[in-house]
């Protein structure tokens, strides 16, 4: 696999304060986004899960700067995204793009699907006349969808045909790099898998980058080269999808891992599951020291004061616990 | 139970400003005052100023000092009523700091004006105490209505030692007194004012009801409703729309009523400082059809600015007959004075406008007045409603073409209406300036002569009449209703009714 | 059971079932299908449409016009001559109820522009920069929402004195708040939709979200809450009839007709239950209308 | 044997101002006293609908059950009035819903909500249900009941919401649970908490499970017995064994094949379903699923398959099972590693 | 909770302030003074009635003079009635209004309330489009021939009620009727549709899956939820209650305060424009303090913070 990295993630961090009111001097903030770092090599698909509320969906828009960063960096092309103006910003744009989770949702339901995906190449001033309606109808069957689809509506679709739509519109712009906010999530099992094949060719053909979100730690396995585990606002452990399912070292992984249900009836009937107490904690005042301690079965003392850095186990296997030594 | 009950309800209007008698100014108030309350004077059913609380009157041969024997009576809480109370109350009247709207009604005593301006002091008024039952009190003109003005409100007595006692003595039942023939029992706002015979009234034989009370309604609507269910036994407050039905109905009752409807001009301006459009105009209308189509209220057609019902200097004659009309009706003339003006068939007439204020039902009689201009002098004009006090102001700044107009008449007499439209006069309000006029009107004024001030006055009219700054419309009268068996209203073309004598005859 | 003989094999071609069977319908053909579908709605709009006739072509087939005197017909009762009965100036009740329709709705319509113009730009501002901004907006309109408005309706007319364009500027000044609430809501709601945010990843600026895809997503909600102030305007200018400080004569509107019929109930009670029953009848139309339109734009009454 | 719970030939519709929805057209199956089925499908299938037919809780308008049996401890369901109804459900079946947020009233305290069952159903007072509504929520794992039950929905996360659904539908112990997916709308380590309740409480007490769910894997470790619907109609049933390991439907193949395991070792391609479900305002003529099955032949689109009884508990509609059909073996089971 | 109290009363107080502010420049903005009249006073009249009432004081001054006067909840004198104050008007005409206002308000939550459950239970059948046509009468018709139309068909053609008065509770009946019959009309609309929404929701399912009869469903579990957003309505509804007192006391002739803010304008009696808006605006402050207070009774998610929802 290609080494080379496109997107380097440093320490990322992203509050949403709480409106206060008139009155009140508190300074509350959700703590979405807690330091997270990572890089994404070319080609290659980075999947990144965790429960829900812990942070993925903020990470990827902050990542393409949808919301301003509380503080950390995103380098793409040696320089930090933060920093460029709004111009230098479009070619990122036009590099980085996104595909998001709820079909319905994401596609605007007063636009024409040519339109929806047209906008694109409109706000790049990449096509027009002819051109624009050429190529409008060439990514419709890119991502299986027919030219004719060009003049309906969204509403008229199925969720996994507005899925494609979607992904129509993130290539308009012939991105580098596409992060996928939960595609799947809502769609069907078997509609799942067209969208994920897709992907997977997509990719292939034109050596797109993804950082691919999702909480069904089984699809991320299929389709991720690495994979990171959230939990609060952190990235816990992070190694490639393999070592993570042979070897997971954070015992929120082992448990992410050990909940999901395996459609074997034999395997489950002597499967031994290490079941969570509890939920998530609350992202506007996160437990002390490491964020998993409240739920963690091998919780100890000394984790409540120090929070666990995001080390090398070895083989380039990141986690941070203390019990990983 | 007593053994003659007799109960009242009439609706003289809204809630009163005010029955302190000094500071108010309505006709409701005087209509509620009236029962409260008793002058030096009380007019009679032929609005004849009869001796009230006076024993004698006695005029000077100048007709400029007027001397006063008191009768012994009593005020509600049994206080007798002294000449010192009658110097009081009018002093209040016009003490600057009382600030009293009616204070005018005053002037005519010497250096009242003066003092209420802050120019004399109080002892240079023209009001003596001689002693508890005697008063002197001296004009500043011979003014030979002086008698029935001491019949006004204005000029009634308040307890002197109740005002100084209780604050605000006169918005609450539990403290207000008076001495007229009826005392107020119960006072809720707004709503309803119960007055009972006052046992303390010197000629209380005369009145026959017990209980009389005043519904304060201020939706004339509201009240004719209330009256129609059975609710009230009067009101002599009527809306216009049902006047025609009432008089069909034979309930409708008239009585002649000192006010005149009329159309101002502003003489200051294009077209209205040619005579001969004011002329043109004030002859291009159907008085009498507006009357019995739109008005319907019995009105009479005004040719003349002084309404009918004042005496003339010649017993029994009336002045306003004795004036008779001052122009006539006349489409040609109409037209031929509008041509002669420059606008032959309102060719080239400028756009002016009606100018009225929106309560009431004004703009009826000004649509239909814009009507028969546009058809029978082919002059268009356009209406403009302003609120009450908008309207006011606009035409005190003579912001206005053409402005309606009504005046009741302040007491019985021609002055009331004749001195309006001296120059600068503050109910001018036309612009309107001439010297002629002006000088009769100050000949009136100062003549003690019954003949000379009349003839003064017709005089005056006539300039009046023949240079039309305002072009009179109708005379009011006064419309009310009331059940059959209410007998002894005594109603005075000034607007007030007077419940003293008022009874219910058993059926 | 018998089958044909090539029951079993397979098919030639695989059959597609992405093909798309029921005809295409935007949005707005998709509401007004369900508009269609709501008799009351239906009915609110054959009657508005009846009605706008009858003001904008209705006066034209009239012998009479609204202002021409005929005292010698006055209150007349209503016949074939005179439908609806003459006034108590003599002239044609219809005549004058289509005319002051027109005025009335001219009033709906004009103060709803205002506002609306209003409204779409301090909601829209709100909305779309939210945060501090939109916290001082919110704030103003607490503000304007603790003042009892028909107390400022009635001081500013009066300041501004009657007439139409004045009352079209006070209805606007007054009726914008609860348009720029609503816009605000939207815009407020689409901007963290997944579609907006798409937009804003491809670089979309500030004009393009607002005018592509902020307010037409809003338009139906705009056009609900729209169509149920035209109602209230009217409704409003009626009151400020019955205190006198409506339209001026010799213009007439359906409120001004209704406080001064109001007057003649006993005498000539034509004189206010036409204007009185044009209004009820309008107004109906319109809440049936808004109301229609209202489920019509509904998302989730979205099939 | 008796069943607990028979529906037969069951068919509900929605009639909407398009047409008929023929939510769910001829539906079989039972469950037995004791024992967990599962019922898969993907989205739109009429899992729900068949369910809330059996409770007839049906929104009627638009939807109406137009034809079948539905035997409850030998009583037809189909037949019963509503006051019948009002005395089963609760009682003799409880049911929990997919989405914990929106399930529990927001304005009542659990309290409230949970004892006004047993008012209802068992007479009990105020104190005694109190009690009884304590235990049951201990049971499910929440701890604290007492005070717990003085709170309203919104103070307890989604995964004790749906602790208070379950402990609340087993109230009165019911005969049949029907849980509608779950635990869908829940995380998975919540799911997993979810989950391991239900194993527990089925070995507990002895209630029958009625799960639906479109998660192969959920079904695999709690129930016996699996029907599959496609398109408003059970394409086949059998026990969890027939059904992951020896599936005869290439609906049910391709709902295995498309989905990832997790146990997988080696990184084969998923193989999606193509196409889209049928349109059941107008379903097709033949098979439901002839437009999306890679074997489809001519009969497929012209007639509906008849159900194959492939063993005693195995039964699927495909006319792949005809004797004169093609043999088509597709699906072969993968076992993965031990792991997990 | 105090503490959101607190945070409410200042941000009230400051609301106050701001409404007399505009009042106050819009109320002298007005032309024609409070004793301009058709009789035009002579010029030392009308200088002594200016002297007393101040009114030739710099504006600047009356307006401080003011604000001082109101934080000693002095409303100052009423110009039109010589001898009161507008506490005295405010003293015998609000508990009127109140009764009014209270009466119209029982009438429109119960009655609205009803007609609104009635008319979702039976979803396009006849009672719900007997109860939409009614409700949509209730905002159709202007109060002005409401009130005209009761007081004269109801009260004088059939003698049943007094046409106008007050002090009976009979007197109440028609005023409140014409008061209630807009936001009667509204509380319907609003009941019904949240009634639609609400039972749809999922727990309306639940509590039908537990076996709870229809009435309970209704009134324990779907009620409660559906009149949220009729809680929501109370402010404008009181607002409108309030002012739209106006139309009612004027034709029924009831001696309440809700005619002297027309009333007041009318005769440029500014202490009584100024008093009556600020009463208001207190009131409706109030109102609305109550109905989020309320709100957080009936709505157990939403606590009492001093940051509010949008
Ligand atoms: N615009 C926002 N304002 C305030 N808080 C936010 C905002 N967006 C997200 N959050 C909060 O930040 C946290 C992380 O949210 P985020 O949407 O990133 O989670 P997620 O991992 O994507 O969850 P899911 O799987 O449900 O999509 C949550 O607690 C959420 O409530
Ligand atoms: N109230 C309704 N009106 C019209 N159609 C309905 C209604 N409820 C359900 N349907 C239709 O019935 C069919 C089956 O729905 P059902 O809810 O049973 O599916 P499901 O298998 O439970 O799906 P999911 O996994 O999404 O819950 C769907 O096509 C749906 O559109
Ligand atoms: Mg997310
Ligand atoms: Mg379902």
């Amino acid at each position: 696999m290609n080494q080379e990295v496109i997107l380097k993630v440093d320490n990322l961090v992203k509050e949403f304060p709480i409106a206060s009111g008139l009155f009140s001097r508190e300074n509350k903030a959700v703590h979405a986004v807690n330091g997270i770092s990572f890089q994404l090599h070319k080609g290659e698909t980075l999947g990144l899960v965790g429960e829900s509320g812990c942070g993925k969906s903020t990470a990827g828009r902050t990542i393409i700067r949808l919301y301003e960063a509380t503080s950390g960096k995103v380098i793409y092309n040696g320089r930090n995204i933060y920093e460029l103006n709004s111009k230098e910003m479009m070619s990122v744009r036009r590099d980085i793009q996104m595909i998001f989770q709820d079909p319905y949702a994401s596609l605007d339901a007063r636009m024409t699907v040519g339109d929806i995906i047209g906008e694109a190449l409109d706000i790049h001033k990449l096509a027009t006349g002819q051109a624009r309606t050429d190529r409008i109808y060439n990514l419709l069957e890119t991502v299986g969808l027919n030219a004719e689809h060009a003049n309906r509506f969204p509403h008229e679709f199925s969720g996994g045909q507005r899925q494609r739509i979607g992904i129509a519109r993130a290539l308009a712009v012939n991105p580098k790099v596409i992060i996928c906010d939960e595609p799947i999530s809502a769609l069907d099992v078997s509609i799942q898998a067209q969208i994920v094949n897709m992907l997977e060719e997509l990719q292939e053909k034109m050596g797109l980058t993804y950082l691919f979100i999702a909480h069904d730690l089984s699809m991320v396995k299929h389709i991720s080269h690495r994979i990171a585990v959230m939990y609060l606002g952190k990235i816990v452990e992070l190694t490639t999808s393999f070592d993570l399912y042979k070897n997971p070292l954070h015992p929120y992984t082992q448990a992410l891992l050990s909940a999901i249900p395996i459609p074997d009836p034999e395997i489950e009937l002597n499967r031994h599951r290490i079941v969570l107490q509890g939920n998530v904690p609350n992202p506007i005042n996160p437990p002390s020291g490491c964020y998993f301690r409240t739920r963690c079965p091998y919780a100890e003392a000394h984790c409540a004061e120090k929070m666990p850095e995001l080390r090398d186990a070895g083989n380039g296997h990141l986690v941070a616990c203390h019990r990983v030594k | 139970a007593a053994p003659q009950e007799m109960k009242m309800s009439w609706n003289p209007g809204a809630e009163p400003k005010t029955l302190d008698p000094q500071m108010s100014n309505g006709i409701p108030e005087a209509i509620m005052e009236m029962a409260l309350f008793e002058g030096i004077t009380r007019l009679d059913q032929n609005n004849q100023p009869q001796n009230a609380l006076a024993e004698d009157i006695k005029v000077s041969d100048d007709g400029l000092k007027y001397t006063i024997k008191l009768k012994d009576s009593k005020f509600s809480n049994g206080d007798p009523v002294t000449a010192n109370d009658f110097k009081a109350s009018w002093m209040h009247a016009l003490n600057p700091e009382a600030a009293a709207e009616y204070a005018y009604q005053l002037f005519y005593i010497k250096n009242g004006e003066a003092y209420n301006a802050k120019k004399v002091k109080a002892e240079d008024v023209g009001i003596k105490v001689v002693d508890d039952k005697n008063l002197e009190i001296t004009l500043e003109n011979p003014t030979p209505y002086f008698k029935a003005l001491l019949a006004f409100p204005t000029y009634y007595p308040v307890d002197e030692k109740v005002v100084k006692a209780t604050k605000d003595w006169n918005t609450k039942a539990e403290t207000f007194v008076g001495n007229g023939p009826y005392k107020m029992q119960s006072w809720s706002h707004n709503d309803k004012m119960v007055l009972v015979k006052n046992d303390n009234y010197w000629d209380i034989k005369s009145v026959k009801i017990t209980e009389l009370t005043f519904n304060l309604v201020e939706d004339a609507k509201a009240a004719l409703t209330a009256f129609e269910a059975g609710q009230l036994d009067g009101t002599d407050n009527i809306p216009v729309s049902d006047i025609e039905r009432l008089r069909t109905a034979g309930v409708l009752k008239t009585s002649p009523y000192l006010g005149t409807y009329y159309y101002r001009f502003n003489v200051t301006k294009k077209p209205f400082n040619d005579v001969k459009v004011r002329q043109a105009l004030a002859l291009a209308i159907d008085r009498k059809s507006l009357i019995d189509n739109v008005l319907k209220g019995g009105q009479t057609p005004a040719y003349a600015f002084t309404p009918g019902g004042i005496p003339d200097a010649q017993a029994g004659k009336e002045f306003r007959t004795v004036g008779g009309d001052y122009f006539k009706e006349d489409l040609a003339k109409a037209k031929q004075l509008l041509a002669e003006a420059g606008y032959p068939d309102g060719k080239g007439f400028p756009e002016v406008s009606i100018l009225y204020n929106t309560n009431g039902n004004h703009n009826v009689l000004a649509q239909a007045i814009q009507d028969m201009w546009s058809k029978n002098l082919g002059i268009k004009v356009t209406l403009t409603g302003q609120e009450w006090k908008v309207y006011q102001q606009s035409e005190q700044s003579l912001q206005y073409d053409i402005a309606r107009a009504g005046w009741i008449g302040d007491y019985i007499d021609p002055m009331t209406f004749m001195d309006m439209m001296v120059t600068d006069g503050g109910n001018n309000q036309t612009g309107f300036s001439n010297a002629a006029y002006d000088k009769a009107i100050d000949i009136a004024k100062k003549s003690g002569d019954p003949t000379v001030r009349m003839q003064s006055m017709h005089d005056a009219e006539k300039i009046l009449m023949n240079e039309m700054p305002v072009m009179p419309i109708y005379f009011y009268t006064n419309n009310f209703v009331s059940k059959d068996n209410v007998k002894g209203l005594l109603q005075s073309p000034l607007g007030f009714i007077d419940f003293k004598t008022a009874y219910l005859e058993k059926k | 059971m018998s089958l044909p003989a090539d029951a079993f094999s397979p098919l030639k071609q695989s059959l597609k079932t992405d093909v798309i069977n029921r005809p295409s319908t935007t949005l707005w053909q998709d509401a007004w299908r369900r508009f269609k579908m709501n008799p009351l709605a239906m009915t609110g709009l054959v009657i508005l449409v009846l009605f706008v006739l009858m003001a904008i072509i209705g006066p034209l087939f009239s012998k009479y016009d609204y202002y021409t005197n005929d005292l010698m017909s006055a209150r007349l009762n209503p016949s074939w001559a005179h439908p609806f009965g003459t006034d108590e100036l003599g002239r044609d009740i219809l005549t004058r109820v289509m005319y002051g329709t027109r005025i009335s709705l001219i009033i709906g319509f004009g103060s709803v522009l205002i506002n609306l113009t209003i409204g779409i730009f301090y909601g829209g501002i709100s909305g779309y920069f939210g945060g501090r901004i939109d916290n001082f907006m919110q704030r103003v309109i607490d503000v304007i929402y603790s003042v009892p408005d028909l107390l400022y309706v009635i001081l500013l007319m009066v300041t501004l004195g009657g007439g139409l364009q004045n009352i079209f500027i006070v209805m606007g000044l007054v009726n914008w708040v609860p348009m720029a609430r609503t816009i605000r809501g939207q815009i407020l709601a689409l901007r963290e939709q997944e579609f907006v945010l798409a937009a804003r990843a491809l670089g979309a600026d500030t004009k393009r979200l607002l005018t592509k895809h902020l307010l037409p997503n809003s338009i139906g909600q705009i056009i609900v809450i729209a169509a149920l102030q035209v109602p209230s305007a009217i409704f409003l200018e009626a009151f400020l009839s019955f205190i006198g400080l409506g339209v001026q004569a010799p213009d007439v509107s359906l409120g001004i007709m209704a406080a001064e019929g109001r007057m003649n109930i006993p005498s000539f009670p034509f004189a206010l239950i036409f204007p009185a029953m044009s209004i009820a009848i309008l107004m109906l139309a319109f809440n049936f209308v808004g109301d229609g339109l209202r489920d019509a734009f509904d998302p989730k009454m979205r099939k | 044997m008796k069943h607990l719970l028979e529906v037969d030939h069951l068919s509900t519709s929605f009639f909407t101002y398009a047409g008929e929805v023929k939510a769910v057209s001829d539906v079989s199956f039972y469950v037995d006293e004791g024992e967990a089925i599962g019922i898969v499908g993907e989205s739109g299938s009429g899992k729900s609908v068949t369910v809330q037919s059996v409770m007839k809780l049906i929104p009627n308008p638009p939807g109406k059950i137009v034809n079948g049996e539905i035997l409850f401890q030998g009583k037809d369901l189909a037949k019963a009035s509503e006051k019948e109804m009002q005395s089963i459900r609760g009682k003799a079946m409880g049911m929990i819903f997919q989405d914990p947020m929106t399930s529990l009233n927001p304005v009542l305290t659990i309290g409230m909500q949970m004892t006004e069952v047993l008012k209802r159903h068992e007479g009990l007072s105020n104190s005694e249900a109190m009690q009884r509504a304590e235990k049951y929520l201990e049971m499910v794992g929440i701890p604290n009941p007492t005070a717990r039950l003085k709170q309203y929905p919104h103070e307890f996360s989604g995964g004790m919401r749906q602790r208070v659904m379950i402990a609340m539908a087993l109230l009165c112990n019911p005969k049949l649970l029907i849980a509608d997916e779950p635990t869908t709308a829940l995380d998975v380590t919540i799911q997993a908490q979810i989950l391991e309740l239900m194993k527990d409480l089925k070995t507990k007490i002895n209630t029958s499970i009625i799960l639906i769910t479109h998660d192969l894997g959920v079904v695999a470790g709690l129930c016996t017995r699996i029907v599959v619907m496609y398109g408003g109609r059970v394409v086949e049933t059998g026990t969890v064994y027939d059904i992951f390991q020896n599936p005869k439907h290439p609906y049910t193949w391709g709902l295995l094949k498309s989905v990832p395991r997790l146990d997988s070792e080696s990184k084969s391609k998923l193989v999606p379903i193509p196409g889209t479900p049928p349109d059941l305002l107008n379903p097709p003529k033949g098979c439901g699923f002839a437009a999306r099955c890679p074997y489809a032949m001519n009969v497929c689109l012209n007639q509906k398959p008849e159900q194959t009884k492939l063993s005693e508990l195995h039964q699927a509609s495909c006319w792949l099972l005809h004797p004169d059909a093609p043999k088509v073996e597709d699906y072969k089971p993968s076992k993965g590693g031990v792991k997990g | 909770m105090v503490r959101y109290l607190i945070g409410r009363i200042l941000s009230a107080i400051f609301v106050i302030w701001l409404v007399l502010t505009l009042t106050f420049s819009l109320m002298h903005a007005i032309p024609g003074g409070p004793f301009s009249s058709e009789k035009v006073l002579p010029s030392a009249v009308m200088a002594n009635i200016n002297e007393r009432y101040h009114l030739n004081d710099p504006l600047s001054k009356q307006y401080f003079d003011y604000i001082n006067n109101m934080a000693h909840f002095n409303f100052g004198p009423t110009f039109r009635y010589e001898g009161r104050t507008v506490n005295d008007l405010f003293h015998d005409g609000l508990p009127k209004t109140l009764a009014v206002g209270l009466t119209a308000t029982v009438m429109a939550l119960v009655g609205g309330t009803l007609l609104g459950v009635v008319s979702a239970l039976k979803q396009n059948r006849w009672p719900d489009y007997l109860a939409t046509i009614f409700a949509t009468i209730g905002v159709s018709v202007p109060s002005f021939v409401i009130a005209t139309f009761l007081q004269f068909y109801v009260g004088y053609k059939t003698h049943l009620f007094p046409p106008i008065g007050w002090g009976e509770p009979i007197n109440l009946v028609l005023p409140a009727l014409a008061l209630s019959a807009y936001p009667i009309a509204q509380i319907t609309r609003l009941t019904r549709s949240s009634m639609l929404d609400v039972l749809n929701q999922d727990y309306i399912r639940t509590a039908r899956a537990k076996g709870m009869p229809g009435y309970v469903i209704v009134f324990r579990h779907a009620l409660r939820n559906a009149l949220l957003p009729v809680i929501t309505f109370l402010g404008p509804f009181f607002a409108y209650i309030l002012t739209g007192n106006f139309v009612v006391e004027y034709v029924f002739n009831i001696p309440g305060i809700g005619q002297f803010f027309v009333t007041g304008i009318n005769n440029r009696d500014y202490p009584v424009i100024l008093g009556t808006t600020v009463l208001f605006a207190t009131l409706l402050v109030l109102c609305n303090l109550i109905v989020d207070i309320v709100y957080t009774l009936v709505d157990p998610r939403i606590k009492l913070t001093s940051k509010k929802g949008a």
